[in-house]
């Protein structure tokens, strides 16, 4: 095969050297369960103390408010079903947006299945709710608010604070998940006024199968995991150990150089997407133009479909993603494309290439030389297209 | 997931395009899969003598029209009426399951065209009883199990 | 520090080298996520079908039979859970007995809070629990039957076929935590003919944070993780593939050696026993004296605590175990050594040698020098040791 270039962050991400080479002794030599009391099992727990001061430090939480868990996944079920059977006495109503996550969207619906009722808010062509929208949703008997705080399809960045601020003041339990939002983005869970924050070390450069959820301190929630007295009681089953101390790195380098990562993930994105607009007709970028994560690219391009747009790039070696990659397994088009209010077929013909930190400018040049005869091709294939140049071809 | 000859298929389609004044023209599709093929036939005595087609859809929906107008060309109306999907999805090699369904619009997609060529020139062929060309051909129920 | 040697198998194991290298290229470079469409996500699809294929052959089960989540305690909730909410239109009642693993415990604890209602089957003194209990124990309404395989701390073995075959007879879902049982039991899940059945991969020198749920085809259980598509829709979040390529590969070891494994665990485990038993009086061998698993020693010493114990085995260099490793931050003793008539101070006073794969017979040698005068010292320690031996001292 010719070059590879991955523009799949978004969908994973592979781990960084300094992260194996931290997991690597835990895996034979420190393996002790920390719930032992002799030496194999001290070492493991001093490295989990560790690791869970690492990912606390970043979030600005205390280490006694961080409890791991196996993903981005758990970390959102474990929160939104947690935080409504906690509540049960004093409602039944959640509120949450029609682009989240299917991690959050499928708990949702389970709910309902259970006895909950949901509210799915609108967004607007950028992916934005409206705040005034979520105001209005709010009832006597809402217990929980929960609201992405990043896409992970059109990188849309919602307003976190100020739903916060919103949900604190009516005393309703706000829960994020900022899976995405995670490394690409400052966040401070004492400034913002979250409750629960939900993320995942495989999207920082740390290893799959392992996740976080912030729980602040106080807020009583249900577990999804029972069983023995790992993390506080409060999620049982042997620490992963080499897993944690992976994340607990990812997390430390992901801080120590967010700045710089911005920056780099910006002029990538920005040039993505200022030269595929200008060379190539008939397409439209999804998302919001300003409040859009660093490294996300999302675009439609009318008359094509997705699957053979991604074949097409993978046959030259380009790795990219056509909406979520954990929908891809659907044929129904993306729900947060039809969200902001795309056509079915266009909503088909987008295209998500997400930069990350082993991309370099000439990987972006490969894709600029490389999409648009590839899009050329397709849409000569295309009946639609035929129908818009006319007598054209 | 796609086997070589799919690739094959999808990379170096076969009989793009359109033929401009061709006896035979059938549209298929959903718009809800975002899948649309058109069939273009030149008949000449019965005989299939020219099929392109276009597509707008997955990497399947490319290879399968591609191979289908392979297996239709030379042929005479009849015998391509007895063009089914599960020919056309063997003749690749196989598909995934949850891709079958994009080889039944490249059948669909035949019999569509020879459907308004018999109806234009009056005659019968017993293959499309009960063929309905505007029929929504979406058979997206692959969905696994829960 | 002197000589280590680890006798806490039960606990966790290190991971075999093989397992590591397998696991190795899928951290950085074979990376993708399975769910994309791209040659780096079908490397994942590839290497995760492989991993399935290899653990549903060590049970004898179906490809699509196998559920990877994220460890037993997860496996044990799902199954548990999921059965009995499934399962709620045509009852609530579940049994399962006193010695089961926390995750299976606090499970069923936690059901009952939420309307269902609990049998808790006693055991007998071996720790075995006696089928017409459980054939009186069933009532209309029983939805669920969950019972261990082999027990985590005293190492007994239920008749699982017996019980498989009377819950089919009476069409109750069967699970069975097969967690300590799974690589050191030959276990055949056709022809035991059980629902559900859990494992865990850091038990079978795998990776800690991979687990697996046998659900037998055509059964119904609700997810316990909402979310993505993966595991045909019944287990969502983004596949751990390194974890569950080593997984596969620990899988496979310990079936192509298990009579090997049995053999030299059996032998080493008789010898600990024998000699133990012999030279320290005042003890007792806690658990069934065949019907154990292979690797399993579960001595009690009168007049002494675990936890010194444990202390002063770890000074020479011993790892052991004082019960479950699960159960270590409690203070309470071992709700298995109570459900098998132990008083409250024997139960404190137990010892959990499990071996291992790495263990050799001069460690077995090590053990039966080095804990006769830690027993002894202890004993002379304790003023019930005193009161025994009257005015020996
Ligand atoms: C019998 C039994 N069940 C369940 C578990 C839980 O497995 P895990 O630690 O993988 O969550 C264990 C071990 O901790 C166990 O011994
Ligand atoms: C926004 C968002 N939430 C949740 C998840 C799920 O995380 P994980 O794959 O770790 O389960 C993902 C990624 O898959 C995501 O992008
Ligand atoms: S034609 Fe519908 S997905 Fe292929
Ligand atoms: S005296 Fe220390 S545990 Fe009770």
């Amino acid at each position: 095969m010719n070059r590879r270039v991955y523009f799949d962050y978004s969908a994973t991400t592979p781990m960084k050297k300094e992260v194996l080479e931290e997991m690597l002794p835990f895996f034979n030599t420190d393996f002790g369960n920390p719930s032992s009391i002799h030496s194999y099992g001290r070492q493991g727990k001093t490295a989990l103390d560790i690791a869970r001061d690492k990912v606390a430090k970043t979030l600005n939480a205390k280490s006694e408010e961080i409890f791991f868990t196996g993903g981005g996944s758990e970390a959102d079920n474990w929160a939104i079903k947690g935080a409504a059977f906690a509540s049960r006495s004093k409602g039944n109503h959640i509120i949450t947006t029609k682009i989240e996550h299917h991690a959050v969207l499928h708990t949702c619906e389970y709910l309902e299945k259970e006895g909950f009722e949901v509210t799915y808010l609108d967004v607007d062509q950028y992916g934005l709710i409206d705040m005034d929208d979520l105001k209005n949703a709010i009832k006597e008997n809402t217990i929980l608010i929960t609201i992405m705080y990043a896409n992970n399809e059109i990188g849309t960045i919602q307003p976190i604070k100020e739903i916060a601020h919103l949900a604190k003041e009516k005393n309703i339990i706000f829960h994020t998940d900022a899976v995405q939002a995670y490394g690409n983005e400052i966040i401070d869970v004492h400034e913002l006024g979250v409750d629960l924050l939900s993320i995942s070390a495989h999207k920082v450069y740390g290893p799959k199968g392992v996740g976080a959820l912030y729980i602040r301190k106080g807020l009583r929630i249900h577990p999804l995991i029972h069983g023995g007295a790992q993390e506080k009681r409060r999620r049982a089953g042997t620490e992963n150990i080499p897993g944690i101390v992976g994340f607990g790195k990812a997390a430390e380098l992901a801080y120590e150089n967010m700045e710089g990562h911005i920056n780099k993930m910006e002029t990538m994105r920005n040039r993505l997407i200022k030269e595929i607009m200008e060379t190539i007709p008939y397409t439209k970028l999804n998302g919001h133009p300003t409040k859009r994560l660093p490294g996300n690219v999302n675009i439609s391009f009318e008359f094509i479909e997705g699957e053979s747009l991604l074949l097409s790039l993978d046959m030259v070696g380009i790795a990219a993603s056509s909406g979520s990659a954990c929908t891809s397994g659907s044929l129904d088009p993306s729900h947060v494309l039809m969200a902001i209010g795309l056509s079915h077929e266009i909503a088909h013909g987008s295209l998500r290439l997400t930069v990350g930190d082993f991309n370099t400018e000439e990987d972006v040049d490969y894709v600029i030389e490389k999409l648009p005869p590839i899009v050329d091709r397709l849409r000569q294939m295309s009946p639609l297209y035929e129908k818009v140049k006319g007598g054209n071809k | 997931m796609y086997s070589e000859k799919v690739m094959d298929h999808f990379m170096n389609p076969r009989n793009v395009g359109e033929i401009e004044k061709a006896q035979a023209v059938g549209e298929v599709g959903n718009a809800k899969c975002g899948d649309i093929m058109k069939m273009y036939l030149q008949i000449e005595n019965d005989v299939i003598v020219d099929v392109k087609f276009k597509t707008f859809g997955c990497g399947s929906a490319i290879a399968t029209s591609s191979m289908a107008t392979e297996m239709i060309k030379g042929k005479t109306v009849k015998e391509a009426l007895q063009l089914t999907n599960k020919a056309v999805a063997e003749a690749l090699d196989g598909l995934p399951p949850v891709k079958m369904h994009c080889s039944v619009l490249a059948e669909q997609a035949v019999k569509a065209a020879i459907y308004n060529y018999a109806k234009e020139n009056n005659v019968h062929y017993e293959e499309l009883e009960g063929f309905v060309p505007d029929e929504d051909h979406d058979h997206h129920d692959h969905e696994e199990e829960e």
